[in-house]
């Protein structure tokens, strides 16, 4: 890879994928009002929110600590997507493997626990201790999943895992490979992009939107940006590591919209679990599921 | 199932003092003097098959000088309702509270100290509830008049309508700011 | 919002809690939250997610309406009346409208006395439509409100043809109801009434049966029998613990006694239980209207009153009541003889529900089930403030 | 006003027509015009169609629905929830109530006036206003707000001992709510409206 | 309802595929339903103005307020509704209970707006935005709030009647009468159209609640022969009636009349609130006894004067009595009125004909001021061939003579020649007197109108039909036949046209149309003049307008001291007699007095006068219980006392009310209305000294307790007194309100005072 065009994807990427991540959560509000008997707002409405709370002219700040933990959560994320193959850009994914990034995913995490904690909101509290809860519970079968993988493909890094899965057309993909883990893993996908019903977190009828019930203005724009990159980086993940990856940027696409359309689906039809019930959940399916996956792969 | 008369009858008969009559399908009423009423309200739960308080009713008749304390008990089997009156006086008005018999009464009672200021004896928590922000008179006294509370004490538009024309709106040197405060 | 309650509270309400050293905290919840059934309040104590104690604050709606009824005159109060409960106007008319007849003795014609059931049970419907969307949206299941109360328009397009009005009707009113059917109304009846049927399976599917909601709902502010009666529970959430009790047969009126209807009563007294038995209740109010739809005798729908500006209601006192979406909702008029009413006691059904029950029941259960508890219970804040 | 107008640069033009397409309304249902939101915000009329979308925290909202009457309680709720709302931001008075007090105009316990308190953008007729009138008010902010008309907020900047003493007044005493209108408008340098 | 299951939600997936139910407002719309409540219209020309929406609004959302280009007439008011949607609440109240159906509401309901004042609108036919959108709600003929049947009111059967003078209509019971009552809307187009300005609504409400005293005290007010006028008023006040616009226009006069006949003779006195407070010394002489001279004597006698009548026949009443027959107002009724106004000290000289008895300019001489009220007596000849003919008789000679008793000349076959209300009176009166004398009744009516302009009133002509009189209207007489010196009929002839173009009388005949009726007896019956032969050599120092004296608004003639009211000068009918009578006292005290009744212009003078009076009442009252005028009664003291505690917020409550800018506006307007005019501002002027009278009494010894407790007694009836007229004064809810609160804390206090003395 030259360097001007390195220079270029690492300019660019995190552009285009909020283009992409715009899209997705767009096409994701037409899909569910289209259930729900209605038509739901523009496409493009996440790009016109952030631009609006940008622009807003007041911003009310409970300190430093909100500020920093604003940045941590936009850098944490973008320097995650840098270590995330995307199709034609997998310079840092050569490098590290995702063992980074299994470890760069929890910095925006705890950007927003930071910045919660500064707002000293209860709702905020609470909010934040659910998604710790909510972390115990879907990142053992992911972290699972991914030792898993890289145990068939004997990688850890996701560029050759892609390239080993792409290898063998659709039989190769992990998803088929090792069903158990795959399943396991979209599980633990579903629970990490917070959709219903796993959607504790926030909770709109709970906690008033938990960790962001302190977040205005201009800190709640680049969450909204943030928000749109987090779900192209978790779908991403998914496809490298279970849908074989992306040859190019129509498979991208079609994967990506495939993947969130399914989650989605099951979204716009629950309603929420409880923390501990969610917990539990993924204790009780996605864990033991994942664990016969390794075992399975160790046989 | 018994009729109204025979609550009547029942009623008449344990409390010769009381006043009932039937004042419809399904409704009686009993007028008794103000002692009378907790042992009342316990007969009619315990012995007489009235579980069901319906609601607590407070009336001021300023004229009379007193509270009229209205509680509504319906019976589930019976279906009637029996209306039993009393009347307090109206002035530092207190009376013996029924939370000790029945739990609704709590808000009702609570919602009848804050409307109208009657104090009852042994409710723990008469404190108030819709009214937080007032501090007048309670309200639902008929000596306060909310038409002149409000006129007074809020603003209200002075519309300045295109087709209203000068002649319509003429005082507005006369009384300036005079109902701003 | 509770940042904004905790401000509040801390500058206006009341000192700092006392229970700052044991493990208990407080939290507000409302009156700006979704998980509120209108403009309404709690204030919990809670230890890690359970309530340890809990208390409602309400008021935020109060406009004194028994004050401004006494100031009105009696056929002025029509109006007003319907503002007492917002979602499930019809009951006051209705209460309002028998307060009056009872003191002054007036009859009212068949016809007016099938179209008032007719109304009250279309109301019933939407109520219960309504809270439907409320109690998924507290589980997060934002698709069936949008479906519930889509449908739940029909049948204000229905009102609004009936009474010209969608939401407050001003239709009931002493002597007999505004104003008899437009043309072709009873088949718009019928379909409306279709319509809703066929949706109920779809309703099934992505509510009542959903997994969530069973897991949810199920044994979250259970009540039990005795529980209910001690604290006056009515209506619905009194049939939920297996009481059949209703007033439309207990004490019944307009024409209740001659429609066949059943009363739908589950035994668990939980959240579920509260929700399935309105759900029945739909099935069985649709049965109703479609019988007063098609058994409606004809004649006039107004007994002529004296004229409004000058009319007396000999003194006397009435007490009524009407099974309303909610429960018990109960009206005590007291006339002096005069133009206007003397007192009007408004006894709305969430005034156990909503406070004393309310408080009771969330006790012991977890922060996530507040509100899923409050929308159970059916509570309408207006009803308790007035 | 004219004059500003004509400052506003090409580029703000287009920011300002694209913020209008987003609007968060505050879920606060202050009286009973609330009732028809839920059938605006849901299948029927699906206001999220113009980018209308209820939000549950002050500190997200763009637009205040003072949906009817408010008694003085709420109304204390109001104003600290209207102060930590973040410029711009928008009061909608429904109907009747906001305006000269409605059907509660004697009653001891609602305010009369909505813009003695706080200024309000737009009131909309009706007791209450239909889900397709409250569309239409939203439409015509949007218009207002592509436009740069929509500068009702700084008046609260702008006037705020007004709106305080009116507030103070009502209330009986002197409210604390925390949030430092003075010193925003110092440190966001936000000017006058041109009233 | 089937089990549940995880799957189960998916199904609803299938919604996916399928239109969403959303109507995409504004881009296609639903239709509103036909009587949907949307904003008001108000067709501005049906619209009368009474204002029955603004009060059965419960909002007070619906002002009333004038209009440009809309003038007041009758039935009309020059305001129309303005509607405050600030305030409104779409109800349809005001739709189901417009008098004219005027008010309506389209289906248009979207009205955005950052101006509020867009929001106070004055609806008209084009709808709020001047665009088209359906008619909405609208009122509905079943459901109708307005009662619109008049209460049946009981007379005689014309065979019971037609034989005897007895007096034909019944009268209202009490039931009847409130029934009636209640169906008043209080508009007050009435007062507006009433020549007197009488406070119709007012007693109407109080016959509603049975307060028959009030109902008394407001018909006083402004007409002094309330009696008179229950029975034969000309009612035009039922003619501007807003009721009458979609149904029967209240019976008005029948409810005065029921409201008079209710009242006890002796209690008259004790009724009228309008007492003699000021003898002032100076007298007042008035030519005629009749309705207007009456009218002015009562007001006169109010107002301090001395007042003498001088009536030319042997009794007062003029045309009442001796114009009109028993049968219509019975003779006992008229001496009622007459006897009361004699109590209040009115010196009345019968058989006194001015002119002839005692000179005008001797009245000048002895009199500070004179009026003429003298009407029109002198009957008005057809000038027809054969007229001079002695059994041709003039109709109010006849009515005079029956009314005196005198012995009259009746034939079995008369003729009457006249199409008004005399020549009714004198064809119904010689059929009684046929029927007593013949046993059969004989009397032929004709008129130069046709049957559809006749001027009697309907009614008097149906009964008259119904009574057997035989009609041929549109015929004008053209010779009185006689042979052998003795009247055998008339001869008629087609009358074509009794009007030309410009409304003058010019009729004219078709010759050819030739009809005799057969009579030996002719009555012209056809209008009265006046005589006015006793102005002696005034008559040429007066000016003339036309044929009529020239006054101006207050009735004086050029001459200073002499004024003129009744039918000389407008009517003539009973009503416009009163109302010219009152006008002309009010006339006569100005110009002596000058200045003394000022009106009050504004607000202040009416604020500084109600608290002034509220201020030394506080301090009588306080004074009255210290100094023990309640002498050893401690009921009277306990009533003091509380009355002390409840009227001490009553300054600041008027002073609060009055500062408010609404209400000043309000009541400035008020101030500012025509008739209030005939406001008795004395009231106001004398409250100082109402206010005193009580401490006067307090000066009296220990044994006149009695007295010194009526004057607590007179002290509380002035200030129900003062609330009532403003109260009356205002149109605005809210002072109402705070008037009537006041009036009726004063009024209970007073009733319990009146009590405790066994009044």
């Amino acid at each position: 890879m030259s360097t001007v065009s390195l220079v270029l994807w690492i300019i660019f990427l995190p552009f285009i994928a909020y283009f992409l991540g715009v899209l997705l959560l767009g096409w994701g509000k037409k899909y569910t009002a289209r259930l729900q008997r209605r038509y739901g707002p523009y496409l493009f409405q996440v790009f016109f929110d952030s631009i609006k709370l940008l622009r807003k002219r007041t911003n009310i700040s409970h300190g430093w600590m909100q500020d920093v933990s604003v940045l941590m959560l936009l850098g944490g994320t973008i320097l995650t997507m840098y270590f995330v193959p995307f199709p034609g850009f997998h310079f840092f994914s050569q490098y590290g493997d995702f063992l980074v990034v299994m470890y760069l995913i929890l910095v925006p995490s705890l950007g927003m626990a930071l910045g919660v904690g500064e707002t000293a909101n209860p709702n905020g509290s609470i909010g934040i201790s659910r998604a710790l809860q909510m972390l115990a519970g879907y990142d053992i079968p992911f972290a699972l999943a991914f030792i898993g993988m890289a145990m068939i493909h004997g990688s850890t890094n996701f560029y050759e895992l892609i390239l080993r899965q792409q290898e063998l057309g659709i039989a190769g993909w992990g998803i088929v490979t090792n069903p158990f883990l795959g399943i396991a893993a979209l599980f633990a996908l579903h629970g990490m992009m917070g959709e219903k019903p796993f959607e504790v977190v926030i909770a709109p009828h709970e906690i008033a939107t938990g960790p962001m019930t302190e977040m205005g203005g201009k800190y709640m724009g680049m969450m909204m940006i943030t928000h749109a990159l987090q779900v192209v980086v978790e779908l991403t993940i998914f496809i490298n590591l279970f849908l074989g990856g992306a040859e190019n940027w129509i498979t991208y696409i079609i994967k990506i919209f495939a993947l969130f359309t399914i989650i989605l689906s099951v979204n716009a039809v629950f309603g929420r679990f409880r923390v501990d019930d969610a917990v539990r959940f993924f204790w009780k399916i996605p864990l033991p599921l994942a664990v016969i996956g390794v075992i399975f792969v160790m046989i | 199932m018994t009729n109204e008369q025979d609550i009547i009858n029942r009623i008449e008969a344990a409390y010769p003092d009381a006043v009932c009559k039937k004042k419809q399908e399904r409704r009686v009423e009993a007028c008794l003097p103000p002692d009378r009423l907790f042992d009342f309200a316990g007969r009619m739960q315990s012995h007489w098959n009235f579980p069901h308080l319906s609601a607590i009713s407070c009336v001021d008749w300023i004229n009379e000088g007193e509270f009229e304390l209205v509680y509504h008990f319906w019976s589930y089997e019976e279906k009637i309702l029996v209306s039993a009156k009393i009347r307090i006086p109206r002035e530092e008005a207190r009376f013996i509270s029924i939370t000790e018999l029945w739990q609704p009464a709590k808000f009702f009672e609570r919602d009848i100290h804050e409307m109208f200021g009657v104090v009852f004896e042994g409710n723990d928590d008469l404190e108030k509830y819709i009214l937080t922000e007032w501090e007048g008179p309670p309200p639902m006294r008929k000596d306060f008049v909310t038409r002149d509370f409000a006129n007074r004490f809020y603003h209200f538009k002075e519309y300045e309508a295109e087709w209203m024309g000068p002649q319509q709106n003429p005082q507005a040197a006369d009384v300036q700011g005079g109902s701003n405060e | 919002m509770s940042e904004v309650l905790e401000r509040i509270n801390r500058s206006f309400d009341e000192p700092e809690d006392e229970h700052d050293e044991v493990r208990e905290y407080t939290l507000f919840i409302g009156p700006n939250h979704p998980g509120i059934e209108g403009n309404f309040a709690l204030k919990l104590s809670l230890e890690g997610d359970t309530i340890v104690r809990a208390k409602t604050d309400g008021g935020y709606l109060h406009r004194g309406f028994e004050k401004l009824m006494e100031e009105r005159l009696f056929m002025q109060n029509i109006a007003i009346v319907c503002r007492i409960c917002v979602p499930d106007p019809d009951p006051n008319e209705e209460n309002y409208a028998r307060a009056v007849e009872a003191i002054a003795g007036i009859e009212v014609p068949e016809r007016a006395k099938w179209i008032r059931v007719l109304v009250l049970e279309l109301s019933r419907i939407a109520s219960h439509l309504f809270t439907f969307g409320g109690h998924a949206g507290t589980i997060g299941l934002y698709t069936m409100p949008n479906w519930s109360i889509a449908d739940r328009d029909r049948i204000l397009d229905l009102f609004e043809e009936l009474t010209g009005g969608r939401v407050y009707h001003i239709y009931n009113m002493p002597g007999g109801v505004r104003r008899d059917f437009p043309d072709g109304f009873e088949r718009r009846v019928h379909e409306v009434m279709d319509y809703i049927e066929s949706r109920l399976p779809d309703y099934d599917d992505l509510f009542f049966n959903n997994a969530i909601l069973r897991k949810r709902a199920e044994g979250i502010g259970v009540l039990t029998s005795d529980q209910a009666i001690r604290w006056g529970a009515t209506g619905p959430n009194l049939r939920a613990v297996g009481i059949p009790a209703d007033l439309r047969r207990d004490d019944t009126y307009e024409v209740y006694d001659k429609l066949e209807f059943d009363i739908p009563t589950l035994t668990g007294g939980d959240a579920l239980d509260r929700l399935l038995v309105r759900r029945k209740e739909i099935e069985e109010s649709i049965r109703i209207v479609r019988q007063v739809v098609d058994n409606i005798p004809s004649g006039k729908v107004w007994n002529k009153q004296p004229n409004p500006l000058k009319w007396r209601v000999p003194a006397g006192d009435a007490y009524v009541r009407t099974e309303s979406s909610k429960g018990e909702y109960a009206y005590y008029m007291v006339s002096d003889g005069g133009q206007r009413p003397y007192r009007v006691h408004v006894r709305g059904a969430s005034t156990t529900h909503g406070v004393h029950i309310l408080e009771n029941l969330l006790v012991g259960t977890r922060i996530e089930d507040a509100s899923q508890v409050m929308f159970s219970l059916d509570a309408c804040p207006p009803e308790v403030d007035r | 006003m004219s004059e500003k107008l004509t400052q506003r640069t090409a580029w703000n033009r287009v920011l300002d027509k694209l913020s209008g397409r987003s609007l968060w309304m505050l879920h606060y249902c202050t009286g009973c015009g609330a009732i028809e939101l839920p059938p605006t915000m849901t299948g029927r009329f699906d206001m999220e169609r113009f980018g209308i979308h209820p939000m549950v925290t002050p500190r997200q909202a763009d637009i205040l629905l003072i949906t009817g009457y408010l008694s003085v309680k709420t109304l204390k709720r109001v104003i600290l929830t209207y102060e930590q709302m973040q410029s711009p931001k928008w009061v909608v008075g429904f109907g009747s109530c906001t305006i000269n007090g409605g059907m509660y105009w004697n009653s001891y316990a609602t305010v009369k006036s909505l813009d003695q308190y706080m200024p309000v953008e737009l009131y909309i007729a009706g007791c209450m206003p239909r889900p397709e009138a409250i569309i239409s008010s939203f439409n015509e902010l949007i218009d207002r707000i592509g436009r740069g008309e929509a500068n009702s907020w700084k008046d609260y900047y702008e006037n705020y001992d007004f709106y305080r003493k009116n507030q103070e007044h009502v209330f009986g005493g002197p409210i604390n709510t925390r949030t430092d209108v003075k010193s925003d408008k110092e440190t966001f340098r936000i000017q006058s409206a041109g009233k | 309802m089937k089990k549940w299951s995880i799957l189960r939600p998916f199904d609803s997936l299938k919604f996916i595929g399928q239109k969403p139910v959303t109507i995409r407002v504004p881009f296609e719309s639903k239709p509103t339903a036909e009587r949907y409540r949307g904003f008001h219209i108000n067709d501005l020309e049906k619209c009368i103005g009474c204002g029955t929406c603004a009060e059965i609004c419960d909002n007070d959302a619906i002002r009333m307020v004038p209009m440009a280009g809309v003038e007041k007439e009758t039935g009309k008011s020059d305001k129309r509704p303005a509607i405050d949607y600030g305030r409104c609440c779409w109800c349809g109240l005001c739709v189901d209970i417009c008098t004219t159906n005027s008010l309506g509401m389209t289906q248009e309901y979207i009205h955005i707006d950052p101006d509020v004042n867009t929001f106070y609108i004055l609806p008209d036919m084009e709808g709020i935005h001047k665009t088209e959108y359906p008619q909405g709600y609208t009122a509905d003929e079943e459901v109708n709030f307005l009662d619109l049947e008049r209460v049946p009111m009981k007379e005689l059967q014309a065979e019971e009647r037609k034989d005897s003078f007895i007096e034909i209509v019944k009268g209202f019971s009490k039931e009847e009468a409130q029934k009636e009552a209640s169906r008043c809307v209080a508009c007050g187009l009435c007062t507006d159209t009433c020549p007197a300005h009488m406070n119709i609504p007012e007693y109407i409400d109080a016959v509603w609640r049975d307060d028959i005293e009030e109902a008394g005290r407001q018909i006083y007010k402004n007409n002094p022969l309330p009696d008179v006028c229950g029975r034969i008023c000309t009612h035009n006040c039922e003619t501007a009636c807003s009721i009458g616009n979609r149904g029967e226009p209240i019976s008005i006069r029948w409810l005065k009349r029921y409201a008079m006949d209710a009242i006890p003779v002796g209690d008259y006195r004790s009724l009228v609130d309008q007492k003699v407070v000021k003898p002032l010394g100076k007298n007042i002489a008035v030519v005629g006894g009749g309705s207007s001279g009456l009218s002015a004597g009562y007001y006169l006698a109010l107002m301090g004067y001395g007042v003498t009548i001088y009536e030319a026949y042997p009794e007062a009443g003029g045309m009442m009595r001796y114009g009109i027959p028993e049968y219509r107002l019975p003779y006992d009724v008229l001496d009622k009125d007459i006897r009361f106004i004699e109590e209040l000290g009115v010196t009345i000289k019968t058989g006194t004909r001015v002119g002839e008895d005692v000179s005008l300019d001797r009245l000048h001489e002895e009199n500070d001021a004179v009026l003429i009220a003298t009407g029109f007596h002198e009957g008005r000849s057809t000038r027809t061939p054969g007229t001079d003919h002695e059994n041709v008789y003039q109709a109010v000679d006849l009515l005079a003579k029956i009314t005196m008793g005198e012995e009259i000349r009746v034939d079995e076959k008369i003729v009457v020649i006249g199409g008004g209300n005399v020549a009714m009176d004198i064809a119904r009166s010689l059929g009684r007197k046929q029927m007593q004398k013949y046993g059969k009744l004989d009397v032929t009516v004709t008129s130069l109108e046709s049957r559809d302009i006749m001027p009697a009133d309907e009614e008097e002509i149906l009964e008259s039909q119904e009574e057997g009189l035989a009609f041929y209207p549109g015929r004008g007489p053209s010779e009185v036949r006689t042979a052998d010196g003795k009247v055998t009929g008339l001869k008629t002839v087609k009358c074509t046209r009794v009007f030309d173009e410009n409304g003058r009388f010019s009729p004219q005949f078709d010759e050819s149309d030739v009809m005799v009726l057969e009579g030996s007896m002719v009555i012209e019956a056809i209008g009265q003049a006046p005589d006015m032969a006793y102005l002696g050599e005034f008559s040429e120092q007066l000016e003339y307008d036309g044929r009529r004296l020239k006054v101006d608004e207050y009735f004086q003639t050029s001459l200073e001291w002499l004024f003129v009211s009744g039918d000389i000068i407008k009517g003539p009918d009973v009503i416009n007699g009163i109302a010219t009578g009152h006008q002309a006292a009010f006339g006569i005290d100005r110009y002596l007095q000058k200045a003394a009744q000022d009106e009050l212009e504004t607000i202040d003078q009416v604020m500084e006068l109600v608290v002034d009076f509220e201020e030394r009442s506080t301090s009588y009252v306080e004074k009255a219980l210290s100094s023990g005028s309640c002498g050893t009664d401690t009921g009277c003291r306990r009533m003091l006392a509380r009355f002390l505690e409840r009227k001490k917020g009553f300054a600041g409550r008027i002073r609060d009310a009055l500062s408010e800018r609404n209400l000043r506006i309000h009541l400035r307007q008020e101030l500012g209305r025509e008739q209030h005019r005939y406001f008795d501002f004395a009231l106001l002027d004398n409250l100082p000294e109402a206010a005193e009278l009580p401490d006067k009494a307090a000066e009296l010894p220990e044994s006149a307790e009695g007295t010194r407790q009526k004057g607590i007694s007179e002290h509380l009836s002035a200030g129900y007194r003062l609330y009532n007229d403003l109260l009356r004064l205002t149109a605005n809810k809210e002072l109402e309100f705070l008037f009537e609160s006041l009036r009726d804390e004063y009024h209970e206090q007073l009733r319990i005072m009146q009590d405790l003395l066994g009044i």
